[in-house]
């Protein structure tokens, strides 16, 4: 029994030393690496492969190579925690030689890359949306736009139906502060007063203490990030009776619909923004869609459209430097795509920020199926910091 | 006022939980001087195999209850049984050993449970709300309450009056006069693991009613036990109630009247408690 | 318990050149083969001398005194801190600066908190050093002035520099000045364990009323010691930030705590090389675990703590060199 | 001179008087044996002697100097030695690392960091001259818990000698060696210097009436009788109750 124990210690002991030892060179086309930091494990487990099949699903469109080289994806645990995302992607810049990485998901993962990727010359992109602050590095290609472009319209949605007064329930971290501050932006353009801010930790277990505390206004605004925080804010929000109408950001991609199932009809009627419906109705989408649900074997949500998104620009600036990766070559070259995506019409601004749709939708249940239905387009909203 | 009355019942059912998952833990380290940090996946095991149980397959809640609590119970003797019996007196190998078995566990259960977290569920008698001067109030809350109280009677009872108990209050004591007596240590020690996995099991479906299960809670959950049973005291099922009561008020009330420092009260009523008496509100020297 | 430190006082009898053989081969590798390799496994070897340093000096507490701190990351994570609010408040990377600020921050916290911690032992140690590292972290969290803006924690940090014109610092050179430093510190933690202050500590762990009775002031041993393993912790910290380019509350908190703690149990505690060894094999595991199975990778390092408690229960490195010794090696075996 | 006087002493545990009002003094070079039935306060007399405990009532000076207050490593450094009840060696070292150790307690170096334990030559050389005289010297590398059981009462003893104490502490000496065993103890204790100042526990009789110059007789917590040897052999009261207690105490040994 010893030994067995031994041997399977110094197995893995060599099997790291090979590892670590520098990757060889082959003489065939130099592959296109691009690098994923992707969750895995950790709050937000579930979303890794959703992101990694719109991001395959773009790749294979390509048959996996442009201008005669190979494309090799190289994903990696984001494991939920900036400090991890920071390592994976010097893994992925100084050994695999990666010169494109999708991801980070979080937004305060994203800030913690961004000194560090601007400094190498690598083209990062964010998975959903990504912070302002990060437009300065001028190498972070954001789409579909700023987090604070991205929920803008709820703001203004929720002042066209005639609220006056606002409560915000904000996730207490640099995206849900960037969130809530579009919703603020748009409410209190067109007139809105928001009168009371509650911060909640990412992963709060328990809202119930929040919810019982907040004050009274016309409505209530909530951002908290993955489908657990999202339910069972909503889920509470209900069990304490709360009269107040309740306004989701990112509801599509938190409370899929599978999750709304569970929920059940708690989760009916509820309103909010969302980025990607796969109901969308537009000859790019229906196509999309199709090909997903065979590739897949179920139909997407708005995660794998996002990195689809992103890929396919990557992917389509790739093709016009004939497979050049080179960052001073590909990054003009990705800022003059334009193309339709699924989830509307795609194009950069020079600061790297992508002008699409904004949508407002609202849970349904027809004929026992749950789901999203838009009910408000707001075309290519644009963040009021862009020039 | 209404206020005060729902921040003190959140807190309450809040506190449930925490003391539910805070005493089994606490008893395996007073009784068996054995540390196991898996005990927060204990936990979310009861919770996912009690949601199977109960929304998948739509069994009662009760059945639901009491599958979690026995998955759990099993896995925790399996743990004792195959693992940690040879770490008796070894705080230190207890410690990576378990820990190990956090990481084995929680990245298995995302295996079969998948990453997507379980909304809150609970008896169908149980949800929806009731209420109280004036405000809603969910009934699945007060119900935790009700089962916390009920836990910690059958708990006190099982510890005072039975000959389990008395076993395990004497080991607690003195492990020789314990051995002297005749009593088989480690059939003692086996039940003793058994039933603390076996509430942490049930916990997990209890706090389910509040919380759902993900797959972080695991981690989450330890560190909240870890800190109701440094408030508490090691080893004592009062230590745990009254640790479990006073953390989820400290919670409850902090995120009402502070929110912006909803981590650091609960932290520095630790710290507070820990100045005060360094070994807890009822601990006992180990 | 375990071989080394008893046996180090071994009399006047003659050393055998041939004991240090594995020594010189290991120090050879760690001078010559990072010369060979990218920047990137240069980190790695960076991280793994880090986190060596940090669990030898934790184990300075946790194996040779046996109070098994869980909150050694707050001395760790308070020496990061240090640098990271020099380069992001006063905008220096001065080594100069940096190293004496992180060890005097990390030092001056472990001296308050061992006043707190020392009240108790054993398990309560455990949970009291827990909680004074949580509390540290929740600080870190909530306190604005010790976050770059929009995020928690301080990104943006850089590898130091020495206010010498024309000398930069980059992954290799940084590699060998961590290497240097190391190498130092576990040769002053060498001197220490040898010493009479040394041996006062394992007597401490095995008898603190006998070596109250013999004259020792064992509360004041236990506290200096303390605060010297903090003091190392620190200089892990500030030498790990300037690797990281970054740091956050979770580099004061449990799950920071808990590596060197792994480390040393896993190399070999109480035992001077045991938890280099031990950092060595975690932060290979995890690397190679993370690459090969992005998803699957807890199941494998907590596999790997499960075999070694099972197998070699007093450490990887222990165990090699008794099984050396059984196969007639005079490696690893330090008795007169 | 009085090397110790203890005066009105008391400790109570939860109620109980362990130790109850005594009051006694010991001249230089005494030897004092304690003796009385289980649970008298034997143990508890001493521990409160070393500083392991603190009374509840009462003083105690050591060559003059109140000592009350003090804790128990000051005391081992003014010339306090004690051997303990069940041996307290640290077990998991070697025999040459408990020397070295109980022989840098009392010097002041013992706080120093970078030099090793063994370049304290003066030390080094004592350790192995004591390790030679209590005949361990090729068992130095052992572990204690591997010696034989009077192996290591006659290291525990001898080391505390070693200390170069003024007041010796021996708590049950003989407790669980053999009759050779303990007639090397006797032979030890006899040969110590006359100024070294003895106090013993024990239940060994012969033991105690060979070493004694004087007994002092504790019955729950109180001095119940003090003299020499014959006078305590012809005590009333002392008879009673160790006509009372003698059966146990033979079963129990030790404890």
């Amino acid at each position: 029994m010893k030994k067995i124990g031994l041997a399977l210690l110094v197995v893995g002991l060599l099997v790291s030393l090979g590892l670590v030892s520098p990757t060889q060179k082959s003489f065939a086309a130099e592959p296109i690496k691009i690098g994923a930091i992707l969750n895995y494990t950790g709050p937000a487990a579930m979303l890794g492969p959703l992101f990694k099949n719109g991001i395959v699903m773009a790749l294979e469109e390509y048959n996996s190579q442009i201008a005669g080289r190979p494309l090799e994806l190289i994903v990696e645990d984001a494991a939920g925690s900036p400090n991890v995302c920071l390592e994976k992607a010097r893994k992925l810049v100084e050994r695999d030689k990666v010169k494109i990485i999708i991801g980070p998901l979080m937004g305060d993962a994203q800030l913690a890359l961004g000194p560090y990727l601007a400094n190498k010359g690598v083209l990062a992109t964010g998975l959903y949306c990504a912070m302002f602050e990060l437009t300065k590095y001028q190498n972070w290609l954001i789409y579909p736009t700023t987090a604070l472009g991205l929920t803008l319209p709820l703001g203004w949605y929720a002042a066209d139906k005639g609220h006056k007064t606002m409560v915000m329930i904000i996730a207490d971290y640099a995206g849900g502060h960037a969130f809530m501050k579009g919703v603020r932006t748009g409410f209190e353009e067109k007139g809105g007063k928001v009168v009371q801010e509650v911060l909640v930790p990412v992963g709060t277990a328990d809202f119930g203490p929040y919810i019982s505390n907040l004050k009274n206004a016309d409505c209530v605004a909530f951002f908290v990030p993955n489908t657990g925080d999202s339910s069972r804010l909503v889920t509470q929000y209900k069990e304490f009776g709360v009269k107040m109408p309740l306004y989701g950001t990112t509801l599509a991609a938190d409370l899929p619909e599978h999750v709304m199932k569970e929920l059940g009809d708690k989760v009916v009627g509820l309103q909010g923004q969302a980025l990607y419906i796969w109901s969308l109705d537009n000859p790019v989408n229906k196509k999309w869609v199709k090909a997903m649900e065979k590739r897949f074997g179920k139909t997407p949500g708005g995660l794998a459209n996002n990195s689809y998104c992103i890929t396919s620009s990557i992917l389509a600036g790739l093709k016009a430097t004939g497979g050049d990766e080179t960052f001073s070559k590909l990054w003009p070259a990705v800022l003059k795509v334009k193309m339709d995506t699924p989830q509307g019409p795609l194009a950069y601004t020079k600061e790297g920020v992508a002008l699409a749709n904004g949508y407002i939708v609202e849970a349904k249940r027809i004929n026992g199926r749950y789901s999203w239905d838009p009910i408000k387009v707001y075309p290519a909203v644009r963040d009021p910091r862009l020039k | 006022m209404e206020n005060l009355v729902i921040n003190l019942l959140n807190g309450l059912s809040y506190g449930m939980v925490l003391f539910l998952i805070a005493s089994g833990m606490s008893i395996v380290m007073g009784a068996m001087n054995i540390i196991n940090l898996s005990h927060g996946v204990l936990y979310m095991i009861g919770g996912y195999v009690g949601w199977t149980v109960a929304v998948k397959l739509g069994a009662p809640f009760a059945l639901g209850l009491l599958a979690g609590g026995l998955a759990a119970g099993l896995v925790g003797l399996m743990l004792e049984r195959g693992f940690l019996r040879f770490l008796y007196k070894q705080p230190n190998e207890q410690v990576l050993l378990s820990f190990g078995f956090v990481y084995i566990l929680s990245n298995l259960s995302l295996w079969v449970w998948g990453g997507w977290p379980r909304m809150p569920f609970t008896a169908k008698f149980l949800s929806g709300s009731f209420e109280i001067l004036g405000r809603a109030y969910p009934k699945a809350r007060f119900a935790t309450i009700v089962f916390g109280l009920v836990l910690a009677g059958i708990l006190w009872w099982l510890q005072d009056r039975t000959r389990v108990g008395a076993m395990v209050r004497a080991g607690m004591d003195n492990k020789e006069i314990t051995m002297g007596l005749g009593i088989n240590l480690e059939r003692l020690f086996a039940i003793v693991f058994f039933v603390a996995s076996f509430i942490a099991g049930l916990a997990g479906v209890i706090g389910a009613q509040l919380l759902g299960v993900y797959n972080a809670l695991g981690l989450e959950i330890l560190l909240l036990a870890l800190i109701v049973i440094i408030v508490g005291g090691v080893g004592s099922i009062q230590g745990a109630l009254l640790g479990g009561i006073l953390i989820g008020l400290v919670d409850a009330f902090g995120k009402a009247l502070f929110p912006r420092f909803a981590m650091f009260t609960m932290y520095f009523t630790m710290i507070i408690v820990l100045l005060l008496k360094p070994r807890g509100l009822f601990g006992r020297k180990v | 318990m375990v071989a080394s430190d008893r046996e180090v006082v071994r009399g006047p009898e003659q050393v055998k050149w041939i004991q240090f053989a594995p020594y010189f081969a290991v120090a050879t590798i760690l001078v010559v083969l990072p010369l060979f390799l990218s920047s990137y496994t240069q980190g790695v070897m960076t991280r793994f001398l880090v986190f060596a340093l940090f669990s030898a000096g934790y184990n300075l507490v946790f194996g040779y005194l046996g109070l098994p701190s869980l909150g050694h990351a707050a001395y760790f994570g308070a020496g990061g801190y240090a640098v990271a609010v020099l380069k992001l408040h006063y905008g220096t990377d001065l080594f100069w600066l940096g190293v004496p600020l992180g060890i005097l921050t990390a030092t001056l916290i472990a001296a308050l908190f061992g006043l707190i911690a020392l009240r108790v032992s054993g398990l309560y140690f455990l949970l009291v050093t827990f909680a004074l590292g949580q509390l540290l972290f929740s600080v870190a969290w909530n306190v604005k002035w010790l976050n770059s803006p929009g995020m928690q924690g301080i990104a943006g940090l850089s590898f130091p520099s020495f206010g010498i014109p024309g000398l930069t610092v980059n992954s290799t050179s940084y590699y060998y000045l961590v290497l240097l430093i190391t190498a130092f510190c576990i040769l002053a933690l060498h001197r220490i364990v040898c010493s009479p202050f040394g041996h006062a500590l394992v007597g401490i762990r095995e008898g603190e009323d006998r070596m109250r009775a013999l004259g020792y002031n064992t509360w004041l041993y236990k506290y200096i010691a303390f605060i010297i393993s903090g003091a190392f912790s620190g200089v892990a910290g500030v030498l790990f930030a300037y690797y990281n380019y970054m740091i956050d509350p979770n580099h004061l908190g449990v799950g920071t705590s808990f590596l060197p703690m792994c480390m040393a149990i896993i190399g070999g505690m109480g035992t001077l090389l045991g938890p280099v060894l031990g950092a060595a094999v975690i932060i290979s595991v995890e690397l190679v675990a993370s690459i090969v199975t992005p998803d699957r990778w807890p199941l494998i390092l907590g596999g790997i703590f499960v075999l070694t408690i099972m197998f070699a229960r007093q450490g990887i490195g222990v165990y090699l060199v008794e099984l050396s010794k059984r196969a007639g090696y005079p490696y690893g075996s330090t008795k007169g | 001179m009085e090397a110790l006087k203890v005066d009105g002493l008391s400790i109570n545990f939860g109620g109980v008087k362990a130790v109850n009002d005594v009051s006694f003094s010991v001249e230089v070079g005494e030897r004092l044996a304690i003796i009385g039935p289980n649970g008298a306060g034997k143990t508890t007399l001493f521990n409160l002697i070393n500083g392991q405990l603190s009374p509840t009532r009462g003083q105690i000076f050591f060559f003059g100097e109140d000592v009350s207050d003090l804790p128990t490593h000051q005391r081992a450094q003014l010339g306090q030695a004690r051997s303990f009840q069940i041996i307290s060696l640290l077990q998991n070292l070697t025999v040459l690392e408990n020397t070295l150790l109980t022989l840098h307690g009392t010097k002041p170096h013992r706080f120093k960091m970078f030099r090793q334990i063994q370049d304290f030559r003066d030390v080094f050389e004592k350790a192995v001259y004591e390790l030679k005289r209590v005949g361990l010297w090729e068992k130095r590398g052992d572990l204690v818990k591997n010696l034989s059981y009077g192996e290591q009462r006659r290291l525990e003893i001898h080391l505390g000698l070693s200390m170069e104490p003024k007041l010796l502490l021996l708590d049950e000496p003989s407790a669980g060696s053999t009759k050779e065993e303990s007639a090397d103890i006797i032979g030890i204790i006899k040969n110590l210097e006359s100024d070294i100042t003895v106090l013993i526990v024990d239940h060994d009789m012969e033991m105690v009436f060979e070493l004694a110059e004087r007994i002092m007789v504790l019955h729950y917590g109180e001095v119940i009788a003090d003299g020499t040897p014959d006078e305590i052999q012809i005590d009333q009261r002392v008879r009673e109750i160790y006509m009372g207690v003698e059966e146990s105490t033979d079963h129990v040994g030790a404890c």
